[in-house]
């Protein structure tokens, strides 16, 4: 079936690539689209100027310019020129998008048509969402989405949210270090061990301890060995479960990888949770100065900048290291999240000697359509037309948008050697990388959604980054997370968070 | 000795400018600055140092379909909002302070002092309590997201300010004005705003002053009590803080959001010169 | 002096105050008798749980209230040493003396929430300045990431942004000084110390008092620097009260038990700044 | 017409400022309030322009009840002793300030604005600042616009206590002759002080208040020569007057162990007995005929000097015509003028004066 889709998909790209040559007449009015003119589709540029919203209003909350912020922004005055609706847009920073929809939310009140946001708010948000209409989840544009990306943005096989934006984490490496002979014999003759691209945390820990505090590209700089979001914000406990799913999802194990789905008591201070958090205070030691306190925005200015040799969040830095001007392009590589080589069994007690890796199918940018809101219509066909193929494909050429694959028409190397100027092996690697994620693992794990899901992230944080600072010992900074998760379990209901969490659980067992 | 001391004294005042100025510079020299030349380490010196960039600043101009802010209109309803609430919280709060410094008030435990401090504990309450009430009273109201509802809101945040102040000076302007004015046949109204008021104008400036910088400076409930219809200048600029910090234009953005407060400064300064201010503070 | 129409000039002020807030506080309260949360937006009625809850089992409310405590009376303190320097500095002859003056007055008027990233950047343990300049001696201290330093960092840039409020109101308060206190010292013969012992500070203690506890009122606020600098981290080595509320109520939702611990700590200020007043006034009368 | 006050009392923190105080006033006459600081005078100035209200008692003018009048429409004017006018106006403003409260007619205002500040010697200075003014141009300005209203009723409150000596002198000749002439308008002048020489130079008639309570009313002469009580005989003199206590045994006046006086035909008639006598500095001369005293303190005053002197347990203030330096401690002979001499009975109320006795 994949094979069969894939396929088609190709074909699909071929075409897409040839068209890109033509210009048309929607892109000379819309220069956005130079590269491809106009796709056809439900929500083409054409369709979308058979519509007639003259004189109705549609506002949108989304995220602060550039990520996110400007292509909303810029669809936004597209959509108002093709159709006559009135757009306005307010620009939200990322830590308080949550909030600022949440609060008019609770209390009646419904200022956003469509709020922008992330996945995982889902199981919060959904009361206050209109579903996606069949008609939108049926047509072509949606069937190229990946199946990940439709599993993210829907609540027990119904889609609430609008895929607009593809999110993964995977690795992100210097490919100019680790493929470097020189560097590779010198590490071998210093460590004894290969340097290549790491398979598990522990090599990745070495590797990055000994890329450490020296200047290994020559550029007068003090380079060092990791970029990771460390500071104790919204983004922090994606960043811990990425590096605790290969010790913790053991795809023998179903049936609950934050709980026991069973008695809903929480696993995240088991010995699987407790490694990987071991090895992040490790990691403490081989960030850049300062690196313990790094959002997302100073991982990507780190690694998309040249100061480290790893990375392992979201597209992004890879995205700003692989930008024209930047120093350091076609000089980074792109792999899946590192495994480990033992498992913990939670049933049985015991790890389990054997390779482990599992994509964290982690949240990421989203958007949805207010139930409130009084023109659904207009509403969705707005995302839809966001996320036509046209405007899709000028979105993932420019770094600073943060929209990122999801389609599987996008995981096709030619676009990226074509269009940015990427080296063709990086192309292949990254699409590579990126569909086998998207499309083949079975021991994928979703992002925690259930109700109340920023007091159970919030909780992570707060345990995890106490841990980072070397206030607790990773145990008792869990265990600490434990128990104020049963404490907040408790508060919910132990069978509504059961409930919630029994849809997510049932991605990731494959039960579908 | 003396040498000595005003060595000290020089040394001291300069270094506590260059802590003073040093944020400033930076963020004028990194507003200069693009992508590459903020993640290559820190420099200062444009053309030496790095290639200067006017990216921030264009961003500024931009609407945000190009990746910029819009903040000509936030800067206007800024100003309007601040303006506006601070008028009237120094309308009222001037007439609530002249009863307080000259009138006695009792009411069972309740005195003066306590009406004083009633009104200056209100700054004692963090944004955040009140931000959720706010929010629902407001959407009750019809009065979210726009610039009466923040009016509303801003004068429960400056009309203690203004009563702090205003009572400080009344205490200092001496009684027997307001009674040589009653005595010269005005009713208590009149020898308010015909003598109180003109000798107040001193203690109304800079009342007026600390309402504008605080109005001003506002971020939460204008963060929260607002949508779309009406954003203010922090609010704007705060919508360049994406997931990817623009140092650049965020530096720029900063910058233009001080540069009318500094005329404000001049002002301050001016009548502290004057030594108008002095009777107002005491 | 008695009319009855004073009323009539309190009153506006007074009722227009309680009429918008009348509403908020009401609202807090009874929320906080509730459990509204992001899964159950409602008023439901649980009693005093929220209050039993934070009572018993929230050290983490505590501990931020006692980093408040020391944060906010570190800076004020600080910020009132320095403001007062800086105003003896300005305030007689010294060249550029308008030029000192409105420099000193200008962080107070910037927005601290926006201030306050390019300060972040400022401190930005790699890229900044700060430790560009410590890389000369061989040091990167880690001005936002190390638990201590972390709160070093807030105090700097509160003091940075609010020492001019302080600055202000000492300058003003030392150019209303009378002249002949002054003189008369000098005919005695006192030196700039006594002089400022025995005649300046005595002189400038109400106004002291006053400025001292309108910045602690405003300094127990804190919450811009902390949320832009350090997100309350690392761990929650730099989480203050306001802080504290903010991520149960804005982030977490727990809007009716945020309410409880907005309110808890709205009675323990109004409190204890209530004793503060009144200790510094002792204080300070005293030293007269 | 005339203004009655009865029985006027108010308390203040357990504390009277008025007790008690009942009095009647009639137009076209001086009237001079002497009291030491805090006796109630400008409590009681106050009361009667309406600032303040009292506890009890009545108050009309011309038997129309005063009391529930509000201020602004009670025809006083008032002069404090700080220079109080209004710094935003100019001088003639400030002086036109009441009539055009009273919506007068512009070219009225001008001629009388003008008479008013003619009257206080402030011709010329119409556009000044009044910031921009000494002290007694200030305080000039203060009564030419209580002047110009023509009040019935003109309240000043020791007006001329924060100006120099030099320009308290001119200014009280200046005063009193504007004072006269306003009286002379039919108008009630209240004029309070703590000066018993500026009271005494006003004339008119005294009033003498102590901790809020009224102790003699009467006219300047009569508190001179008969000042009813010790009390008054304090407060009416400056240097106060001195008091001491005696004897008198048959013909002989015993002041102590070694003063001993013949007994002067006034205080003839007294009973034998303990009497507190009193005497002002100047029956007090150094006169080598006299008794002996140790010097305690000579204070020179303009050009004369006050002696404190000390004898056994009595000790008096004389008065020396010419300025001369005495050390402390040094003996001096001093007579005691034994005509001057006022004696007080035991509740100390006056029962003898050199002026002819008591009523």
């Amino acid at each position: 079936m994949n094979k069969i889709l894939g396929m088609g998909v190709v074909a699909a790209t071929a075409s897409l690539l040839a068209g890109a040559v033509q210009a048309d007449k929607w892109s000379d009015q819309f220069p956005h689209i130079k590269n491809t003119g106009d796709i056809p589709g439900e929500c083409s540029y054409d369709a979308m100027s058979q519509k007639d919203y003259s004189g109705q209003k549609l506002t949108i909350n989304t995220h602060a310019v550039p990520v996110m912020g400007e292509p909303t922004a810029l669809h936004a005055e597209q959509f108002s020129t093709l159709t006559g609706a009135e757009v306005s847009v307010i620009h939200t920073p990322a830590g308080d998008l949550y909030s600022k929809a949440m609060v008019p939310f609770q209390s009646g009140q419904s200022p956003y048509d469509i709020v922008f946001g992330f996945s995982n708010f889902i199981r919060d948000w959904k009361q206050y969402l209109e579903p996606v209409p069949a008609k939108y989840v049926n047509m072509r544009q949606m069937q190229d989405v990946t199946q990940s990306h439709i599993d993210v943005n829907s609540w027990d096989g119904e889609m609430i949210q609008f895929p607009i934006d593809g999110d993964r984490h995977y690795l992100k490496y210097r490919k100019d270090v680790i493929d470097n002979p020189e560097y590779q014999a010198k590490y071998k003759a210093e460590t004894g061990k290969e340097l290549r691209v790491p398979q598990t945390w522990k090599e990745y820990g070495e590797m990055a301890a000994f890329f450490n505090g020296w200047d290994w590209d020559n550029d007068g700089e003090l380079e060092y060995g990791s970029a990771e979001v460390m500071k104790k914000d919204d983004l922090m406990f994606a960043a811990f479960f990425s590096r605790s799913v290969a010790y913790a999802k053991n795809p023998r194990t179903p049936g609950g990888y934050f709980f026991d789905l069973e008695t809903m008591e929480p696993l995240i201070n088991g010995p699987g949770f407790v490694e990987a958090l071991t090895d992040w205070v490790a990691a403490t030691k081989y960030v850049p100065p300062g690196g313990i306190n790094f959002g997302l925005g100073d991982e990507i200015n780190s690694f998309g900048g040249g100061q480290t040799l790893f990375s392992f969040s979201w597209d992004d830095a890879f995205v700003a290291a692989m930008q024209d001007d930047s120093a350091i392009k076609n000089k980074v590589g792109a792999a899946p999240l590192p495994g480990s080589d033992r498992v913990w069994n939670r049933v049985s007690g015991a790890w389990e000697d054997e390779y482990n890796q599992a994509p964290y199918i982690v949240w990421g940018w989203t958007a949805a359509v207010a139930k409130q809101s009084k023109n659904h219509d207009m509403a969705f066909d707005y995302l839809c037309f966001f996320a036509n193929d046209a405007n899709h494909q000028a979105d993932i050429a420019i770094g600073r948008f943060g929209v990122n694959p999801f389609k599987k028409s996008d995981f096709v190397p030619e676009l990226y050697v074509e269009r940015q100027g990427w080296d063709p092996e990086i192309a292949k690697q990254y699409a590579d990388t990126l569909m086998e994620m998207e499309e083949g693992s079975t021991n994928r794990v979703f992002p925690l959604r259930i109700p109340g899901v920023f007091q159970f992230n919030s909780a992570i944080a707060t345990g995890t980054s106490k841990a980072l600072a070397g206030q607790l010992s990773p145990q008792e900074a869990l265990d600490e997370v434990a128990a104020e998760w049963k404490k907040i379990v408790k508060r919910i209901g132990k069978d509504v968070v059961r409930e919630a969490y029994a849809v997510g659980v049932a991605l990731e067992d494959n039960l579908e | 000795m003396r040498f000595v001391y005003v060595t000290l004294k020089y040394l001291a005042v300069c270094l506590w400018s260059v802590f003073v100025i040093a944020p400033f510079l930076w963020a004028l020299s990194t507003s200069f600055k693009d992508f590459n030349s903020v993640t290559g380490g820190a420099t200062y010196i444009p053309w030496l140092q790095f290639e200067p960039s006017l990216e921030g600043w264009r961003v500024l101009l931009r609407s945000p379909a190009q990746g910029g802010v819009n903040i000509v209109e936030p800067y206007f309803n800024s100003i309007f909002v601040t303006c506006s609430a601070s008028l009237i919280s120094i309308a009222l709060g001037t007439l609530a302070a002249y009863a307080l410094s000259r009138f006695t008030f009792k009411a069972g435990f309740i005195k003066n002092s306590d009406i004083t401090f009633f009104f200056i504990s209100q700054r004692i309450m963090p944004p955040i309590v009140l931000s959720i009430p706010f929010f629902i009273m407001l959407g009750k109201l019809g009065l979210l997201d726009s610039l009466f509802g923040l009016i509303l809101v801003y004068i429960v945040l400056l009309m203690p300010i203004a009563v702090w102040i205003m009572v400080d000076f009344f205490n200092k302007v001496p009684k027997e004005i307001d009674e040589t004015a009653l005595i010269d046949g005005c009713n208590p109204y009149q020898a308010f705003y015909k003598v109180v008021l003109p000798n107040s104008i001193p203690g109304l400036i800079v009342a007026g002053l600390f309402c504008m910088i605080f109005g001003w400076t506002d971020f939460f409930f204008a963060f929260i009590l607002t949508f779309t219809e009406v954003q203010l200048l922090p609010v704007a600029i705060v919508a360049l803080n994406s997931s990817i910090t623009p140092w650049w234009s965020l530096s720029a953005a900063a910058l233009v959001c001080v540069a009318p407060l500094i005329v404000v400064a001049f002002i301050v300064e001016r009548y502290l010169s004057k030594g108008n201010l002095s009777g107002a503070l005491k | 002096m008695n009319f009855k129409h004073k009323y009539l000039f309190l009153l506006p002020g007074l009722l227009v105050l309680l009429g918008i807030l009348i509403f908020p506080i009401g609202f807090t309260v009874r929320l906080s008798l509730s459990s509204w949360d992001s899964f159950f937006p409602g008023l439901d009625f649980i009693g005093l749980e929220n209050y039993i809850r934070l009572f018993t089992d929230d050290l983490r409310f505590w501990e931020a209230f006692l980093r408040l405590s020391f944060l906010s009376i570190t800076t004020v303190f600080l910020q009132y040493v320095i403001g007062f320097a800086l105003a003896l500095m300005v305030w007689q002859e010294i060249r550029f003396q308008r030029f000192f003056r409105v420099l000193f007055l200008i962080p107070m008027m910037t927005t601290p929430v926006i201030m306050t990233v390019i300060w972040r950047t400022f401190f930005h343990e790699s890229l900044g300045p700060v430790n560009d300049f410590f890389s000369l001696f061989g040091m990167t201290p880690l001005w936002l990431s190390d638990e201590h330093l972390a709160l070093v960092t807030v105090i700097i840039v509160e003091v940075w942004q609010w020492t001019p409020f302080m600055f202000l109101l000492m300058l003003a308060g030392l150019l209303s000084l009378p002249k002949e206190p002054f003189l008369a010292a000098s005919i005695d013969g006192a030196g700039p110390i006594r002089k400022f012992v025995y005649v300046t500070f005595p002189l400038m203690a109400p106004i002291s008092i006053g400025a001292i506890i309108i910045r602690l009122i405003e300094a127990s606020k804190i919450m811009d620097t902390v949320y832009v600098l350090t997100s309350g981290g690392p761990g929650t080595s730099t989480e203050t009260s306001s802080f504290y509320i903010f991520i149960k109520g804005l982030r977490e939702f727990q809007f009716g038990y945020s309410a409880a611990l907005s309110f808890t700590y709205l009675i323990i200020m109004i409190i204890s700044l209530t004793v503060i007043a009144k200790i510094l006034v002792k204080l300070m009368i005293r030293s007269n | 017409m005339s203004l009655k006050v009865s029985n006027l009392s108010m308390k203040f923190k357990d504390e009277f400022h008025l007790n008690d105080v009942s009095f009647e006033m009639s137009k076209g006459k001086i009237y001079t309030i002497i009291g030491r600081t805090l006796s109630g005078k400008t409590t009681l100035l106050k009361t009667i322009a309406g600032l303040t209200n009292p506890d009890s008692g009545e108050m009309s003018l011309d038997g129309v009840d005063f009391g529930a009048v509000p201020v602004w429409k009670r025809q006083v004017a008032m002069v404090y002793q700080q220079f109080i006018n209004y710094p935003h106006l100019s001088v003639f403003e400030n002086v036109a300030f009441p009539l055009k409260q009273r919506k007068m007619p512009r070219p009225e205002i001008d001629t009388r604005v003008r008479q008013a500040l003619e009257q206080v010697g402030l011709q010329g200075f119409e556009t000044r600042k009044i910031q921009a003014l000494s002290g007694g141009q200030q305080q000039r300005v203060a009564l030419a616009r209580s002047l110009v209203k023509e009040a019935n009723i003109l309240l000043l409150d020791e007006p001329l206590v924060n100006l120099d000596y030099k320009l308290r002198e001119q200014l009280r000749e200046e005063f009193k002759n504007i004072f006269s002439a306003k009286a002379s308008e039919n108008a009630i002048l209240i004029y309070s002080t703590t000066d018993p020489v500026e009271a005494m130079q006003l004339g008119g008639e005294i009033i003498v208040m102590d901790e809020g309570r009224i102790l003699q009313q009467a006219s300047a002469q009569e508190i001179y020569e008969n000042p009813k009580t010790t009390k008054v005989a304090q407060i009416t003199n400056d240097p106060a007057m001195n008091l001491f206590e005696g004897e008198v045994v048959d013909s002989t006046l015993v002041l102590t162990s070694s003063i001993h006086l013949d007994l002067p035909p006034h205080l003839a008639a007294l009973p034998r007995g303990k009497y507190t006598f009193g005497i002002r500095a100047s029956g007090i001369t150094l006169d080598s005929d006299g008794f002996e005293f140790q010097i305690e303190l000579a204070e020179i005053s303009g050009s004369e000097t006050f002696l404190h002197l000390q004898h056994a347990q009595m000790h008096v203030v004389g008065l020396l015509d010419s300025v001369q330096n005495f050390d402390i401690g040094q003996t001096v002979t001093a007579g005691i003028d034994s005509k001057s001499l006022y004696a007080f009975d035991k509740s100390e109320n006056l029962v003898a004066s050199p002026y002819g006795g008591t009523k």
